[in-house]
């Protein structure tokens, strides 16, 4: 029991982070975001050879055996530093690929995610933006050797840099909850399979899929044909908690700008950090950054251990995506006019925290887990 | 106490009604969209003209200023409709210097702007803010100085909106170095066309448009100084108060909460999401505080109407309205979860994306025309007598 | 439309606090509270010399025609004075009488109960503290010219000082909902009915009520018979408002003394009341209180004319519920040690404030009335 | 980071819980309700002994002292089995005066007072806070002054919880009258029967006591004093912020919705309100907002065991988990209803209506042991280096 970070997660940190600042300045940050590019390459292929994209994967196809907690931390800078890549969405496939695939998916996907060739996305969500399994809706016939999809995703993350698209569908119709689940990795380009993007707070690239009887080979099935539930609900379990990650570094960052803001600016004759009002303020975001990281800690701590974490994941989640905005609400107060002006770079962090808190669940939908959790639901 | 309308009242508000019906176009919304944060098109000047020679802006103020001596709670039924018609004139923010100019202002000064203003063919930006502070506008540094009979001004103003579409600007700047803070400030009413004034847009967040204004060696005559020299800050602290009454500020905090709960009522979305009990408690809870927000304006306005300054009412309205805005904001992010992300552009998005654009501007109304920090030290002073600190 | 006290109202605030500072001393409401009696019998009689309980009801009966809004700001002063008779109990059982009862009901009750003669009580919530007139089961059977009442009812008010209880029951079995309820008039010492008292945070005097087999004439049927659905929905709302009444006028007690007491305490070297955090709770508090009072005010004043309220009051309710303790823990917070001691005045209004706050409707339940008539709730 | 416990620690773990098992008797639950407010009874007495003699009370501390180098993660499990099974022995509290005598105490006040501590035998009531100022301890106005070998002491404290059942007052008073505020305190240890002590009981709300300690002229030998003259503030200060670490605080936080949890899932009236999604809803929310409150206690514990004194972590722990302790009462309130009024001595009230009980008295987490506002002021200025203010 130590919930602190050891030697090793702090070298992580630190040379993640350096690297960040030096390689993800915002200036970089604004560029992909107004358009001109959808990520940025060179941040992509240095992340590959830092070995970033491997962590946690086995060393056969590349990666680095390390505890999935290093990934959380990893993913901590990533939110820090808005690293315009699309890591989460990659590794979120590429995690499951490497849980439930066969050998040989394995040898001819992982090698080339984790050296940063190929690019993954995951298609979970659908219309009312429901984070029960039972929502998933989208129809696929076996029909001879292939899978037939039809129906639509929504919020799917990173599609458009993607080359395959792992697709949680529903195989057997008229299956309910868990069950009649299939996993299926989709070319991004298939026959039938259309896409618009959807303009977002974050400026990210998210997009609806419309898929019109798009036929997939069986051999693309990831796990089980049918059984594919249990995974689907770890897929989107492990998207939460690095989702997390990124909320809780993005948010320390812009809690320290404030800090250092508070001060320097001066009013009334003073810095306004010395106004208690001010102090209070800060006192409060610090003590809410600091309990969403700790939850996010244990959360990432116990999916390391193999450990069931449903539990931690919805209470990190729940907790985060409302104090990790205030805290940067409060952040704006203090920085008042300028926080809303794009020109000043605390709106970076803002936007993001906020587009974050408003994704892969709600706080209303996670305690709603919790409660499950904790076993109130009366029988 | 009386909560209701009368039927004058009443009267006057199916008045407004229709002409808003007869007079807002599908082509006036269309440019509204159009023109988001690019300041006002014609359509949007030509109805302003419109309302003002119905005589329904200051309409509360004398008949002698092209007033009409009207009730107070017909001007805020004015506003409530205007607002609740979707209409964003911001007619509240521009004449919110009359009343100062009523009473400080020259004759001259009150007979040009007054009738200017009820007409909408005179709009003032606000040059209060400074870079260097924001609440605090005893520190401001733009300066004023004497050359015979005209003042040059130099310095420079931040997050002034609407510059780039009024036709003057309300500017504090600093007459008197040597004098205490508060005391050697002055207000002068400047054409924004003046030889020597910059406007350079500001972005934010919402993609709408504030201003910095920059002011090299602008001269102006002496006539256009309001009320005397060096009692600027007296003048402005008192329009500052007074402008914060009435609807459509109060309108401005609960706007997104009502457009949510229209949402929430006919947009299947919508009712989708209320079929989850837990996010019905979460808009009762809103709409419970709503409320508030819309009582206490009626309260200050009943103040105001039997001529009682409020001591800290308008504080309260300025802390719980704003705080409020912000909350529903961060309330409703939580009910509609990733279609709350999504902006403008897309079929998907509610309400044309404009969730996340209200998101994101909510923060405004906590901070701008005086922090809510700095209307708590108001209301903890002024209206409960608390001490100031000594340390 | 002016949401101010006008000068009349202004003058019954003014008299009925004066009078209850002077009546109803904090020494005489701890010495009810400690036991030795149920209420102050003197403070009764001269509650009803003054016509208080009389406010509303018809000259006919020796009442004084006024508006709902008068009974309002009376009770906010009785809330505020903490006045040791049972005022609440008897005008809502007296309110609803005088609403629906036959021309020889209120001939024979009201002008006892408005000389302050006879005391009534309500019977209302059973088992779960549900609000919804649903939750009503009592058993009340037709037996010849007889109701025979069976079941329970909880947090009965004032019944041990009462003659006589209004009691909600439900008359045809079976029936759900507001059908086949009846309002019924029991005599506090019939056969069969059976109380235990119920000991509370506020130290008022609430009944449980056993009913077994109680025999009641259907002379005592207050209305029609099993028609009294809409009559027990008006009763509670009756109750609620004037609870909120009574909460806003103590929370304007506490907070009062808490300004005071800012001003004239010392730390630090200055009166706490000087500091930044300090006057930012007085804020705090002023506008939660405010805030409660202006809803309740609104409710009252459409209760005045006629109209619907359900809406007004169950907003009011909801706030009141969460703001006004809120405002009195603030001010417990700032008073500090002494506001957890006994002797200390403070608390005899703070546990009356969170006493209130937990009866007549918890704020879930009211908000759950509110998003009804909001009309968010999909048909 | 390691959010586990070792297979030494869970075998420590089933040690305690068997201990407990075995020692705590229905008897001894019946004298603590019977006791309640009253002190500490003959049983609860024994139980401390044995505890004391299984070396658990401060078990962390150095050999020397009668404490076995135990690791304080240990310390944290004994602490936390101790409170999830009720036993109301607040061994924190009176512990919590042994860091300052280890590290500012004579040779022979360690010899003394540690073994004694450890074993229970000896037990400290908090002599700091005065009628004039709680908070504001260096404002304090008890005398002491010195007369040959001893120092008499005049004055009086108040909020003294446990003064009736201890045997020693740990008490701050002033040694030099004309040094600034903070410098001329010093701390002594002055037996609890010492003459001219005079002890009178005040009652809470929830029907618990503390008292008010009247010194006059209370003769202690000079050996009574804690470390050096003049120093007792900065000694004092230290024991405070190292006092607030442990499990016995954070379950102090967290019990009241950890009883009503176990109320919602084996109570049938618990199970009914609990059909409510609503109150689900709230009642996960809580579970949340306590996972922070462990998981502080966990941080400042970590931070220790490593040797590092936290700048503010422990600050935080006393913002967090009192404000969630009445945060959590008032939305239980909202759940429970009229149920959560009940008083004991009703056969309806939940839980022998500790509720209310524990709904009045969580106010004190908010202000005892510093309030949440010298808590925020020590996070933003200590840990965040905030400046001081000017004004």
């Amino acid at each position: 029991m130590d919930v602190l970070l050891n030697d090793d997660e702090e070298l992580l940190r630190d040379q993640a982070r350096a690297f960040l600042i030096k390689e993800s300045p915002t200036a970089l940050v604004r560029e992909v975001e107004a358009g001109s590019k959808d990520y940025d390459a060179a941040l992509w292929k240095k992340a590959a050879e830092l070995g970033w994209l491997g962590i946690t994967f086995p060393e056969l196809y590349g990666g680095t055996p390390a505890p999935f907690s290093d990934l959380g931390l990893l993913f901590e800078e990533m939110g820090r530093g808005m690293a315009p890549i699309p890591i989460h969405p990659t590794l979120v496939a590429a995690l499951t690929i490497n849980e439930i695939g066969s050998a040989q998916q394995k040898e001819s996907l992982l090698p080339a995610v984790i050296g940063g060739y190929k690019m993954l996305s995951w298609a979970w969500f659908e219309h009312g933006g429901d984070i029960d399994l039972a929502s998933v809706q989208l129809a696929a016939k076996v029909e001879g050797d292939c899978l037939r999809l039809s129906g639509n995703k929504l919020f799917v993350d990173g599609f458009q840099q993607a080359d395959q698209c792992l697709v949680v569908c529903r195989s057997q119709s008229g299956s309910t909850g868990n069950e009649g689940i299939t996993l299926v990795l989709v070319d991004t380009d298939s026959e039938g399979l259309s896409h618009s993007r959807l303009p977002t707070l974050a400026g990210d690239i998210q997009d609806e899929l419309c898929f019109d009887d798009v036929a997939v080979p069986l051999g693309n099935v990831i796990g089980q044909l049918h059984e594919g539930g249990e995974a689907a609900v770890a897929m989107f379990e492990r998207a939460v908690i690095l989702n997390c990650a990124m909320m809780v570094g993005a948010s320390h960052k812009a809690i320290e700008m404030t800090f250092e803001y508070a001060k320097e600016r001066e009013a009334f004759g003073q810095p306004i950090g010395s106004f208690q009002a001010i102090q209070h303020m800060c006192a409060n975001m610090v003590t809410w950054v600091d309990g969403a990281t700790l939850l996010t800690h244990e959360a990432l701590w116990k999916l390391s251990q193999g450990l069931p974490a449903s539990k931690e994941i919805s209470t990190a989640k729940a907790f985060c995506n409302e104090r990790c905005p205030a805290a940067l609400r409060e952040g704006n107060q203090i920085h008042a006019g300028i926080a809303q002006i794009k020109e000043y770079d605390l709106q970076l962090w803002y936007r993001r925290v906020a587009a974050w808190s408003m994704r892969m669940g709600t706080s209303i939908q996670h305690r709603r887990i919790v409660a499950r959790e904790i076993d109130i639901v009366p029988k | 106490m009386d909560f209701g309308y009368s039927e004058d009242n009443e009267r006057f508000r199916q008045q407004i009604k229709d002409f808003l019906k007869a007079n807002v176009s599908r082509e006036f919304r269309a440019e509204v969209r159009e023109m988001q944060g690019k300041g006002m098109g014609p359509l949007a000047k030509e109805l302003i003209l419109k309302i003002g020679e119905k005589g329904w802006i200051g309409m509360s103020w004398p008949e002698e200023y092209g007033g009409r001596n009207a009730d107070r709670i017909d001007q805020y039924i004015f506003e409530e409709e205007l607002v609740r018609a979707r209409v964003p004139l911001n007619i509240g923010n521009f004449i919110e210097q009359a009343p100062a100019i009523m009473s400080a202002g020259s004759e001259a000064q009150k007979k040009y702007f007054i009738p200017r203003l009820v007409r909408g063919e005179v709009t003032f930006a606000l040059g209060y803010t400074e870079p260097s502070g924001g609440t605090d506008l005893a520190s401001l540094k733009t300066r004023a100085v004497e050359d015979g009979d005209e003042f040059v001004i130099n310095g420079q103003k931040t997050f002034t909106s609407g510059a780039e579409s009024a036709s003057h600007i309300y500017l504090m700047a600093r007459t008197d170095p040597d004098s205490p803070k508060h005391d050697g400030i002055s207000i002068f009413l400047v054409p924004i066309d003046t030889p020597g004034i910059t406007i350079r847009p500001l972005w934010t967040l919402a993609g709408g448009r504030t201003n910095e204004v920059f002011f090299d060696e602008v001269r102006i005559p002496k006539t256009a100084i309001l009320g005397e020299k060096n009692q600027g800050w007296y003048i402005g602290s008192k329009a500052l108060n007074l402008g914060r009454a009435g609807a459509m500020r109060y309108y401005t905090y609960v706007s997104l909460f009502e457009e949510t709960l229209y949402f929430a009522r006919s947009n299947p979305l919508g009712q989708q999401l209320m079929a989850d009990e837990i996010a019905r408690d979460k808009m009762a809870e809103l709409y419970c505080e709503a409320q508030v927000a819309r009582l206490f304006t009626l309260r200050s306005l009943s103040m105001i109407r039997r001529g009682i300054n409020p001591p800290y009412e308008i504080s309260s309205e300025k802390v719980w309205g704003p705080e409020f805005l912000v909350k529903s904001t961060e309330v409703v992010s939580q009910i509609l979860g990733p279609y709350h992300q999504l902006w403008e552009g897309s079929e998907l998005a509610p309400h044309r994306g404009s969730f996340p654009k209200r998101y994101v501007s909510a923060m405004v109304s906590t901070f701008g025309h005086g922090s809510t920090q700095v209307m708590r030290d108001a209301i903890a002073r002024r209206g409960l007598g608390l001490p100031r600190g000594a340390v």
